[in-house]
């Protein structure tokens, strides 16, 4: 099939920023000093002060725009295409939120100040806190973790920290194998040891290999619902009731509540304690990598234990941080989270309100499974049950013709596709995640499938063509190996070029 | 919804294709017996109108226009225009985290600049490609000095930023490592004497911020010595990278590992975040280095290229014996501090931190023309200051909120020994006419 | 040479906003209605009422904002590099400009308002006024000429309403055969008829090609200066005299100010009316052709004639409209100008101040021979005279290998360069016209002669690989002699195609 | 300069190359007598957070945060938060005139989407790639008559803006065309008797607008078969662009040409500009057309691609034979406009129509109400209404003005005859409550 969706394009090169300095070149200017200058000996110390730093760049205004735009159109990103990137949610982040997260009386506000002076973002935060309390089902909400897996940490410090506080001192987490790298890291840093709960030949949590797990030293399970192969776990109410039989807590990691909204809700089947992505449920753009904001929301049980602050409201109607909660974790986060953040996220929730999530949710599972209605006999299911908001395909045919995943991803770029993610989750070989989310048309879905179909089709009958894809890039492969082995992690002027 | 591209008559389309009737066929997976039976109570839809209006009117509820010396870690300094525009650039703004590197290398090769940034203004030799923010930059240092030190003993001076040391506080507990605090001499430093007293051979690091939260720049040098000679490390943090400017760095003051916050470059408010921490340290302490690190590498033509690298150090593949359990990070911002480091350059680093310096010294010396108050802690400093008043805070706060001056920070709220005092942050973004303002309204209390 | 500057890169297809439509999808919404719905009948009149418009798009927000996302990646800019376009002045649009004029209390205002309600706006007219009256050394300016070509309208009818004023009915202007085309396209419309004056060996105005020209049937003499070689005239003085001298005035096109900001005043060498374009010389963004500013600049003579109304300020301090002006030409457009315009143009002016504007015309030249000294010899140079902010060369020594300004213009391309001007001005066959303004760096520059060295070889070498070029663009070589002969002007369903 | 890359360092080594001294041996082409020795006079550079603060205080010097119910050809519509973000790619803000195709696709394709989109809302066959206004674009189109009917005496409807008349009156007087105006009949639309007398043989065109100055709707359809009997042409002008979202297109009722401003659709006040005009025509009139237009044709491999086209039209080919001098035009701008249309679409360019008309509506009802308030030329009208009060208006703007309030405009600026006379627009931006407080105040005075 011929590529429809992709045409390179002349496209400028531009060196790195040190690289384009010179002397005496310079990009801002500050107002006049209008008070004397400083004694800096005096003020300082002469031990104190440094000299020039000598490698920064000195470039101008013009240097600096064209620099970063050039940058800038080096990077796929969701408004030039489709992101499938399964559990990451790519969909679309509406400029409205933009607009208001940077009013000059929102953005400009010092976390400091006074609490009568900012009883505007209180609000904000309450209102939110709330919003996010109904859609999951849960009592209580902390907004300070600012990515999801600060709020898994902060979910089991919690769960420690109720079990401590009952006088009993589990040691340990069960955690599928499915799950998410930073499930068992941080219940590491939580200070838990893990151990991994094989899934069943469903790819889901095996209610048998529970309960043989789950004995008086397990603290709670750690669990995600969707899980990573996008299912919904068949028998969750049965693994809550079996969790909290035996004294343990249940952790949901909320990365795939784009599934769920108002449809289900974790606090009615059984969930303790859960983390929202607000960058990828609720709209926030991911920036390359963040920011994100990952509250976290309990039931009653848990709830002194949230982080420090959490907003309420006095029957005057005024809102105020309440720091006098003794069994509070502590704070994750210094003041309350990534507010900016969390602004966008509320601007998307009053957006859609209730029948506009559960659109969201509804047409997010529905593309997900035109997909794999479209790609089943294409590529391998490994575990085909019914799925959500994304499918989990591997390999395995293409295997037979030496294709890794990796070849497929890179020649999806020369279809004009960010490729699925890859490798991941960690029980099917070859993984290809594809989660295409509710913002992608069906003419766009059916570009991808098509060039999904042309892609394995091309691993048949001309792999060669795979393994040294992609060809359209302005950089062709990159050499990984390379760069993990001799680290060059930073520039260096030429003279002394070394790490 | 306006967000969702196929309408109900794509939708049919597509469910026939799928010989489907309804999409309620597609969640049979999800029991019946927890499926949601109504609507969520959330306020019905808002246009976009509706929702600038509304937003507005949350803005009205905070107070607008205020004159403030407010900075105790989120500073207020100018930011130039262009970053604005170019961070709004839909290529940056809503990408993900660049694992395809052939088609994010715009990300990439930013971060790549912004670890050198980090490396250049801290005197470090790697930093990574950011942290949450100032407070989780030093938790997560200290975790990494205990696995390079496999000690369990901690020493953190009570002058690094309280809510920081709260975070570090919540890190550590779970985790079976001690903090001990260090208190401060009169100057309103480090206490060398307790820190020698304290230095066992058990204390993995000692870890201080510098300018520290009372505004003073703590002896680096000293510090980094005595904690060497007892085998342990020295972690700086600070809550004001711009001092760096004209600051000696920490690297070349004997810092081990550089942590903090780089709000101060190019970042706005934001009540509190996001902003955007990060970590540097020595090249020998790579592989113990949590977050995500840029390296450059060459494709299959033999051209320069930048990849995330040393992943073996992350949670994806190491999981929980993952050097951090960090993940999505704060990206945009660290590109933030790149654009903004870049525009200012060599010179205008410099300036604007001497500028912060003149300021400063400014509403000193006006300050201390006023009898009944007094600049408490003096010696070295860079922007920030503590004054002590004669009478409590309280009985002033509705004279200076009468003027739409917030005159800075009660420390009463962080350091109850310290009553009657304030935090005065003077940065460059004020005015000789905001300065003297203030002092006139401390002239007549 | 090998291309240095630019690399292919992949590029996303994208088809009509028209084509992408699909029944059901919407992209906006309004606040629910808070009145009741308007009896339509009643209201306009059944006769008056439309169905709904068919073929208009139905799609949502994230289409839009995928569809024009995509296109624009098709565009060259400033941001993305140089724009050697001749006469166009490309320069850095700074972003300072783009946030004051986006103040909404600027941005905002409604022309009608009463005037003590927008004090701010009138004295920024009357500000930027009398900056613009400075740099040009004339007496009064009206800001209301939305484009450069509207100002040469405005100006010329200005001319022509004093000369009737005065009582004679002079019939011709006269316009050297260098100047551009809105030139006598202005003066036709403003009622003249047009006169070309032959330029000089050295491309300049002949004196005694004027004098014999310049009888009392002609009104004014139109000239640019620099001219659109790059030259300054060197007898401008004379030359005006002369004009004076015979009872005509002098117009001066002043598209090419950049060359002269702070060295030489317009209104210090005689001339009587100018224009600018506030959208080369001062920074204002091009906007893919649009909007602009031309304000025009008088001497007192003219000064009664000026358009509709004038800003005033009283002694009280109080700025004010003026429409008591019985000798006015009246309104070239609504209201005052391009307003949004004009405050990016204070901005640039502002941020400049003496100082910085003549740094910017001192680069601007240096940038210009910097280029002339480079190709001399590799380009042909029809009029080797001393130039200033721009230079014209020709293809004469690639015209004996059959390669013509567009084959060159069209392999700049694939160099990463937007190609120069040709074909104008029209007294130099071939030509190539180059201005790359002050925002270009040294390194930028010289990837430019680079890359018009490497073409001038390839044209010798194997022009063959010119006459096909651009090849690295997402669109090859467009057939421009079928889009006139078969104009498509619109898009049509299907059903219906035909113009 | 920061604007300026160059430094003095690279400007001396450039210099060197080519063998100067300084800058001052290139500018010895001005000669000497005619140089300027001095430095401009002109205030001294600022920086940029001077700039703002400049800007921000001429911001502080006009009225904000009123409730304004001023239309008259200038129109408050909700503007979509995407248009802003998607001209501000820097694609599309620092890009030129499209005039290498291959290279500025995005634009084209943009301007074709454009023609495309007025033609429908016109019913015309073909349009243009912008003109700089309402205003110009009448004056366009007359001139464009003109060439095409070979006559000139053209009847101008006294209903058109007065701004847009004061500036054909200005086009036309240099041209010797005769303009002559065409009285209202007391319903306040053309009065056809008058045009009946004054439609002779040598009138190359009628122009009227509608909705008209005074809001009505004009009778586009009788106007048509009056003209096209005398062999004159119907041009049909628009200061209100949303309206063709509900109201029969001119096209359909039989207009030749149709001309306006399209600021309506997306494009905020600033002031009277910049806007962006259109003009369009039947297609047999396509080579008079002036202004740029873009094609639809292929490339060397029969891809579809868009290029300037019938540029025979234009100035830089035809000189002073142009069909205008217009060079420059209101692109980016168009784009707006284009991005409104798309979003809006089929259904939402009829919603935000009829909801201009509820608001209308509404408000006449509840001003009806008033008995000492007169609403004048009763009849079918979209978003405007003329309000005869038995005062002048000067005794009551104060209060008007205390409340925050701009009640419309004061007619007697236009129509002297029309005096205590309100020109008011209510579009879908007033909310019940804003019209409710206008009526309250009315009801008080
Ligand atoms: C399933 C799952 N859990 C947790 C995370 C971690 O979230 P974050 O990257 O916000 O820390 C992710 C995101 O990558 C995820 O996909
Ligand atoms: C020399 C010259 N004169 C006049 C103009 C016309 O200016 P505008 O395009 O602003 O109408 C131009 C611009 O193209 C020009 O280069």
């Amino acid at each position: 099939m011929p590529i429809r969706k992709a045409t390179p394009h002349v496209n400028q090169d531009e060196p790195l920023i040190f690289e384009r300095s010179s002397s005496g070149r310079h990009g801002y200017d500050l107002p006049r000093l209008d008070v004397p200058a400083a004694n800096l000996e005096g003020a300082l110390g002469s031990e104190n002060i440094r000299p020039e730093i000598d490698e920064f760049p000195e470039v101008s205004e013009v240097d600096v725009i064209r620099h970063f735009t050039r940058l800038s159109t080096w990077n796929h990103s969701i408004d030039t295409g489709m992101y499938p990137l399964g559990s990451c949610t790519m969909k679309y982040n509406p400029r409205i939120n933009e607009r208001v997260a940077r009013l000059e009386g929102i953005a400009g506000t010092h976390p400091l100040m006074p609490e009568s002076m900012v009883q505007g973002n209180l609000e904000i935060l309450k209102t939110i806190g709330d919003f996010l309390a109904e859609i999951t089902g849960m009592d209580a909400v902390s907004l300070q973790p600012p990515a999801g897996a600060s709020g898994e940490l902060t979910g089991v410090m919690m769960i420690r920290a109720l079990l401590f506080n009952r006088g009993n001192s589990r040691k340990r987490i069960l955690i599928p194998d499915s799950a998410h790298g930073t499930n068992p890291a941080s219940a590491a840093i939580a200070g838990y040891s893990v151990e991994t709960l094989k899934s069943d030949e469903h790819g889901c949590v095996s209610l048998e290999a529970l309960d043989r797990a789950m004995s008086d030293e397990v603290a709670a399970l750690m669990l995600t619902n969707p899980n990573t192969l996008g299912i919904f776990e068949p028998e969750i109410a049965s693994i809550t009731e079996l969790v909290h039989a035996r004294g343990g807590l249940v952790y949901m990691d909320g990365a795939n509540l784009n599934a769920l909204m108002g449809l289900t809700r974790p606090g009615d089947f059984g969930i303790d304690v859960l983390h929202m992505n607000l960058h990828k449920t609720f709209s926030t753009p991911h920036g390359g990598g963040g920011p994100g904001a990952g509250p976290v929301a309990v039931k009653k049980v848990l709830e002194p234990f949230l982080p420090l602050p959490i907003v309420e409201v006095n029957s005057t109607g005024r809102y105020y941080f309440n720091y006098d909660r003794p069994l509070s974790i502590g704070k994750v986060k210094a003041y309350y989270g990534n507010f900016g953040t969390i602004v966008r996220a509320l601007c998307y929730i009053l957006a859609n309100g209730a029948e506009g999530l559960k659109e969201a949710s509804s047409v997010a599972i529905l593309n997900a499974n035109y997909i794999k209605h479209k790609l089943r006999g294409v590529y391998d299911l490994p575990y085909d049950e019914p799925v959500l908001h994304e499918v989990v395909f591997s390999n395995k045919k293409q295997a037979m013709h030496h294709i890794t995943v990796m070849d497929i991803a890179k020649r999806l770029m020369d279809y004009g596709f960010h490729p699925p993610t890859v490798a991941f989750p960690l029980i099917v070989p070859g993984a290809l995640m594809i989660e295409p989310t509710e913002s992608e048309s069906r003419e766009e879905l059916d570009l991808f499938i098509d060039a999904m179909k042309s892609i394995a089709e091309e691993a048949e009958n001309n792999p060669d063509l795979l393994l040294h894809s992609p060809y359209t890039t302005r950089v062709k492969r990159l050499d990984e190996v390379q760069a993990a082995r001799h680290p060059i992690l930073r520039w260096r002027p030429k003279s002394s070029e070394s790490i | 919804m306006r967000y969702i591209p196929n309408s109900a008559h794509d939708q049919r389309q597509m469910l026939i294709e799928m010989g489907l009737q309804s999409i309620e066929d597609l969640l049979e997976g999800i029991p019946q017996k927890v499926r949601l039976n109504r609507l969520l109570a959330l306020p019905r839809p808002l246009s976009e109108p509706e929702l600038l209006e509304m937003f507005k009117e949350l803005e009205g509820k905070n107070a607008r226009g205020l004159l403030s010396f407010l900075g105790a870690g989120v500073n207020q300094h100018f930011i130039p225009s262009v970053i604005e525009s170019l961070v709004s650039r839909a290529e940056f703004l809503t990408s993900y985290t660049p694992y395809q590197a052939e088609i994010s290398q715009g990300t990439l090769q930013a971060i790549f600049e912004f670890q050198t940034f980090m490396c250049q203004l801290t005197g470090m030799e790697v930093s990574n490609a950011s942290m949450y923010d100032g407070s989780t930059a030093l938790a997560e240092s200290i975790l990494m000095a205990a696995r390079i030190s496999q000690r369990n003993r901690f020493l953190l001076a009570e002058t690094v930023h309280p809510e920081y040391r709260r975070v570090v506080n919540t890190y550590l507990h779970h985790q079976n490592l001690k903090v001990q605090p260090l208190g401060y001499q009169q100057d309103g430093t480090l206490d060398l004497k307790e820190l020698d007293r304290c230095l066992a051979k058990d204390v993995g690091a000692v870890m201080i911020q510098s300018p520290n939260f009372l505004g003073n720049l703590e002896s680096v040098e000293k510090v980094a010595t005595l904690a060497h000679e007892r085998g342990s490390l020295l972690i700086v943090n600070l809550a004001e990278a711009l001092a760096l400017g004209i600051v000696k760095s920490p690297g070349s003051a004997g810092a081990d590992m550089v942590c903090g916050e780089a709000q101060s470059l190019g970042v706005p408010p934001s009540f509190g975040g996001p902003h955007v921490g990060f970590l540097a340290s020595r090249e020998k302490f790579v592989r113990n280095l949590p977050g995500r690190l840029v390296g450059q590498t060459v494709d299959s033509e033999g051209r320069r290229g930048f990849v995330l690298t040393l992943s073996t150090r992350e949670q994806h593949i190491r999981r929980e014996k993952a050097t951090s359990n960090i993940c999505t990070n704060q990206s945009l911002f660290a590109l933030m501090a790149t654009i903004y480091c870049s525009l200012l350059g060599k010179k205008g680093i410099r300036e604007v931190a001497l500028q912060n310096i003149a300021k400063t010294q400014y509403a000193l010396r006006e300050l201390r023309k006023l009898a009944r108050l007094r600049v408490l802690f003096e010696g070295p400093r860079f922007n920030e200051f503590v004054l002590q008043l004669p009478q409590p805070l309280g009985s002033i706060s509705k004279r200076f909120s009468n003027e739409g001056v917030v005159p800075g920070l009660d420390l009463e709220r962080y350091f109850p020994a310290l009553s009657n005092s304030l935090l005065v942050s003077v940065t460059e973004t004020r005015s000789k006419a905001d300065i003297d303002k203030l002092v006139q309204i401390f002239s007549t209390l």
